[in-house]
């Protein structure tokens, strides 16, 4: 991959691990871990798993949702 | 040392340095956290080639984010 | 030929102008499709934009529907031809399913989105220029300014209806 | 790899770090949500223009769809959609 691909996509990455560790309410916390997660694919379909990259795709929603049962209805 | 190793470093240390002291001290928002380090060694494992370690890596985090889900509102009634 | 950001800066008019009518023309400028685009709306409406534009940028944003499949389906074009974008298209149908969305818009802008893509290649564009184009037009929709875009899909829904 | 095919992956990274950059420096979390779509387009077009291989319309269509579900979970969640009882 190039390097200005690499950069981008790390510093995708990182923004949103800084983001979900350091904020204090748990919506903030999922949708920063949701541009994360789409820092990350990139990576794995780069070293050509394409079977990993489809089933990651499919599973990682699921987590979130099953966290979303606890997160209080009117609760920020 | 090539991207996904360093990145997947980075992102292990900032997970569990976090996850091990929580800001709102309260289950979810470990919960939360300890998802960060679990992408992390993902990276890691992604940066030997390893396929069938992804696959079950993948499988069983989903499946214990559920199971401690359950604990947590068994222990807590929301 | 023309060169190459030429190419992409004509490719993103054409796509928004195709899934801007299909949107449109499928009605989801009327109302909110589930509760989480309703909330998003009125949150728009809230901070200066128009209520009507809101409902469509919440239908955007909560199921997928003739926008994403424009995208997947110049997505199917670049790697397989015709048969890529028509897979594209019934794999945005059963994601349509998946959303709890009925899947009228999603599967007729992927379909004819397709055509328009594949009529495009045979006079020198490359399938390639329409992800990146689309990617711009959606880009000016949900990623500028929300009070903006929101006011500008209220007037073209009050001029279909 | 082709000059054409660099140029639109090139076109959509950028895009995608301009969207990363407007979720963090958004307050409200329903605003946020139109903005982490941009990256979602951005970063599914830029997966199947890293290899253009007849697979990578599923992986592109999964993560797609499966952003798009997190995404209407969170909003119908934080608006009170799901009534829970007990």
């Amino acid at each position: 991959m190039d390097s200005l691909l690499v950069v981008i996509f790390g510093f995708i990455a990182v923004i949103g691990a800084l983001t979900t560790a350091f904020n204090r309410e748990p919506y903030i916390k999922l949708i920063s871990m949701s541009m994360m997660i789409g820092g990350i694919f990139p990576f794995i379909v780069d070293r050509g798993f394409l079977d990993v990259a489809a089933a990651t795709a499919v599973i990682a929603p699921i987590s979130t949702i099953f966290i979303l049962l606890i997160c209080r209805k009117g609760e920020p | 040392m090539n991207p996904e190793f360093i990145l997947g470093l980075i992102l292990l240390l900032i997970g569990s340095a976090v996850s091990a002291f929580p800001r709102p001290k309260n289950y979810l928002i470990q919960l939360i956290n300890l998802e960060i380090p679990g992408w992390g060694l993902l990276l890691v494992m992604l940066s030997y080639n390893e396929a069938l370690a992804l696959f079950t890596f993948g499988g069983v985090s989903a499946l214990s984010t559920f199971i401690l889900v359950r604990v947590i509102e068994k222990r807590r009634p929301i | 030929m023309l060169p190459d950001f030429l190419r992409i800066l004509i490719a993103a008019p054409v796509c928004w102008i195709l899934y801007i009518t299909i949107d449109v023309y499928f009605k989801l400028p009327e109302q909110g499709g589930v509760s989480g685009a309703t909330a998003i709306a009125k949150d728009i409406e809230r901070g200066g934009g128009a209520l009507h534009g809101g409902y469509m940028m919440g239908n955007i944003v909560s199921s997928p529907d003739a926008s994403a499949g424009t995208l997947l389906a110049s997505c199917g074009v670049t790697a397989a031809g015709i048969p890529g974008g028509l897979f594209a298209a019934l794999l945005v149908y059963i994601g349509n399913r998946i959303c709890y969305d009925p899947g009228y818009a999603g599967t007729t802008g992927a379909v004819v989105a397709t055509f328009v893509v594949f009529g495009f290649t045979q006079i020198g564009f490359a399938a390639s220029d329409f992800v990146a184009g689309m990617v711009i037009a959606i880009l000016t929709i949900q990623g500028l300014s929300h009070s903006h875009a929101s006011r500008l899909l209220a007037t073209l829904w009050r001029w279909r209806s | 790899m082709e000059v054409a095919l660099l140029i639109a992956l090139s076109v959509c990274a950028i895009i995608a770090a301009y969207a990363a950059v407007r979720v963090v420096l958004e307050k409200r979390p329903l605003r946020k949500l139109p903005y982490l779509n941009v990256l979602s387009f951005a970063i599914s077009g830029s997966l199947l223009l890293i290899l253009p291989h007849p697979l990578s319309i599923v992986v592109a269509v999964a993560y797609f769809v499966g952003s798009t579900l997190e995404s209407n979970a969170i909003a119908s969640t934080y608006a009170g959609g799901i009534q829970k009882d007990g």
